[in-house]
């Protein structure tokens, strides 16, 4: 600011009318649908008036602003400062329901880990795909375990903190076991009446068509 | 009442001009109470101060010289010039005893307020108009940027839905012996005997139709049993003080929730 | 959890960011040509950011300048000065010219607002025509506001955000001479004795004594 004072009063007699000059050129280029050369600016403005000089003060002023004068080929044009560039989106969250290949990998993690892609596969009875892992990954459910002492050394999964704090529960332990499950009927020996054990046996594929479709099923 | 005064300065030759060169413009105004507050200027008053009388007797004479010179005249001004000779009879004549309905005066009261009504929203109005407009005196940015919208997706899953899951694997490797010893019914103690240990991990606000049996949820029939036996052990729960339930509007879904016991 | 609100105490605390907040509220604000409000403004900023704080700032920073920070209602906006206006005859977009009856029944509205269609009438003395109505809705100057509690449950119309932009107001309370108006009692809706002619005083339904309370209530 100090500086910029000292500027005014070095151009003397007219400092008042470059500062008016500098508001001029900064409406002008405000509401400028585009960029403005100096000579259009200088056509715009009143007889005699420097926009050059005009536009010099004026860039100075937005040094570090939210908004900053900057040289398009030959014309001058206000912006939004480039780090600012991230407020210019607004995001919106959408919350779905986790898929059934998710929820059933994620259970069994929980239930087994720390539990191998393949122990995994072997529980479900399908391949696990790698979207499903890598979004519960992504999601912060899971992680990396140690590696097994078995041949290839197989990474593990098991749950995170995340994962317990969203589901309410202290640690994997507080999982209700088979016998209460069985308990709470979600563990049937006998299919249910009416139809076959369909819904309850199909073996998903996890990377088949129509599992992309179960992906944002409600 | 009516001022003797204002009364002379319709008769007075500049207002007769005045009201003359109205009757030319008759289209250009819109409607009687326009074409009133035009002849109440030639009274060159304050419109507080206007006299009504001295108005309807303008009005009067401006519909009668229409009249004459054979310009048709919409109803409405007609209309008005009927209720003016009307005011001006109650302003003029003392009332008849036992006359309800409003006095003269209260009636040419209204009319002075409608017009000094409608003179101080035309004034608002020119005013209004007189201000910096945008577009014309200042201006929005001319170039706006988009703001784009992104969209985020998060997945979520409740304990239910895992321990369903984990059930329906694990299910699938067991024995299952086909037997034909149930129907198509669901009673409400076997919905009950199924919610009990299942409501202690119902912490958080769950439909009441995840809690229907596996299987149940496809065909119409057992849905209806499974779900009419689950509501009933819903509500034998949430009357043992077990669980709460809401429901957000009518036909929305039902949900329940294990109640939190204090202590 | 924990991490989250350390980073808010951060926040708090930190000097420079109210700097930095004006920055970003100039920056979205000089990035929209409509007004922005508070609420959407902290929707975009980093969460904890106060936008009607940084707001003010702002609004100090641009006084005197060739653009200049107005309230709209609820928002915010940069508007070039008005003494500039003569610069800008490029920028000047030629709108339909209104009607007599057009702008008379906008200061109706404006003025009496939320106001029938029944109670334009009654002031004006002659009927508002569709046409009329239907233009100041398409120029997003009036709106149709909350239904009268009166038999027949009229709808009204009152002026919009749009409007308050357009003639620089920050709020229907700033309208010129409401004050004194009102005190002239020329903003009740007094019901006529008795009865008047048709079109002229016609007492409609909808009046109701509750009218005058009802003034730009929020």
């Amino acid at each position: 600011m100090a500086e910029e004072l000292e500027e005014t009063e070095d151009s003397l007699f007219e400092a008042p009318v470059m500062a008016e000059q500098e508001r001029m050129v900064e409406a002008i280029l405000f509401a400028s649908a585009e960029p403005v050369s100096v000579a259009e600016l200088n056509a715009r403005m009143p007889h005699g008036a420097d926009a050059a000089e005009a536009l010099q003060l004026l860039r100075k002023r937005y040094e570090g602003r939210g908004v900053r004068l900057v040289k398009v080929g030959d014309a001058w044009a206000l912006r939004t400062a480039p780090d600012l560039g991230f407020l210019m989106q607004r995001e919106v969250v959408e919350t779905r329901k986790l898929s059934r290949a998710a929820i059933e990998t994620l259970a069994i993690i929980a239930y087994h880990q720390p539990v191998t892609r393949a122990e995994i596969e072997e529980i479900r009875g399908v391949s696990v795909s790698r979207g499903t892992v890598d979004q519960l990954l992504e999601m912060d459910w899971i992680r990396f375990g140690r590696r097994k002492m078995s041949p290839g050394r197989p990474v593990t999964f098991v749950v995170t903190e995340e994962f317990l704090d969203h589901f309410g529960l202290e640690s994997a332990r507080d999982l209700p076991g088979l016998k209460e499950l069985r308990a709470a009927g979600l563990l049937e020996n006998r299919p249910p009446p009416g139809n076959l054990p369909d819904g309850v046996g199909v073996p998903d594929e996890d990377d088949g068509p129509e599992d992309q479709s179960e992906m944002f099923e409600e | 009442m009516a001022e003797p005064g204002a009364f002379d300065n319709v008769t007075s030759v500049d207002a007769r001009r005045a009201a003359e060169a109205l009757i030319v413009d008759v289209d250009g105004f819109e409607g009687p109470l326009d074409l009133l507050l035009t002849l109440s200027r030639t009274q060159k008053v304050d419109l507080r101060k206007i006299s009504v009388l001295a108005l309807a007797e303008q009005y009067l004479g401006f519909i009668e010289r229409a009249t004459t010179l054979r310009i048709e005249l919409a109803a409405d001004y007609l209309v008005m010039a009927a209720w003016l000779a009307y005011l001006k009879s109650r302003l003029l004549l003392p009332p008849e005893p036992g006359d309800e309905g409003p006095s003269g005066e209260e009636l040419a009261a209204h009319l002075a307020f409608q017009l000094e009504r409608l003179e101080a929203m035309r004034e608002q109005a020119a005013s209004l108009m007189a201000r910096d407009q945008k577009g014309r005196d200042f201006f929005a940015r001319g170039i706006p940027e988009d703001v784009t919208r992104t969209r985020r997706i998060t997945y979520t899953a409740t304990l239910l839905d895992l321990m369903q899951g984990y059930a329906r694997i694990r299910t699938r490797d067991e024995f299952r012996p086909f037997t034909m010893d149930r129907d198509r019914v669901l009673t409400m103690e076997q919905a009950l005997d199924r919610m009990r240990p299942l409501i202690a991990f119902a912490g958080d606000w769950t439909d009441l139709s995840s809690y229907l049996p596996e299987g149940w949820g496809s065909d119409p029939g057992l849905r209806r049993s499974a779900t009419a036996a689950t509501f009933a052990a819903t509500l034998e729960l949430a009357k043992a003080g077990d669980v709460e339930i809401r429901q957000g509007e009518t036909f929305a879904p039902i949900q329940i929730r294990r109640k939190r016991k204090d202590g």
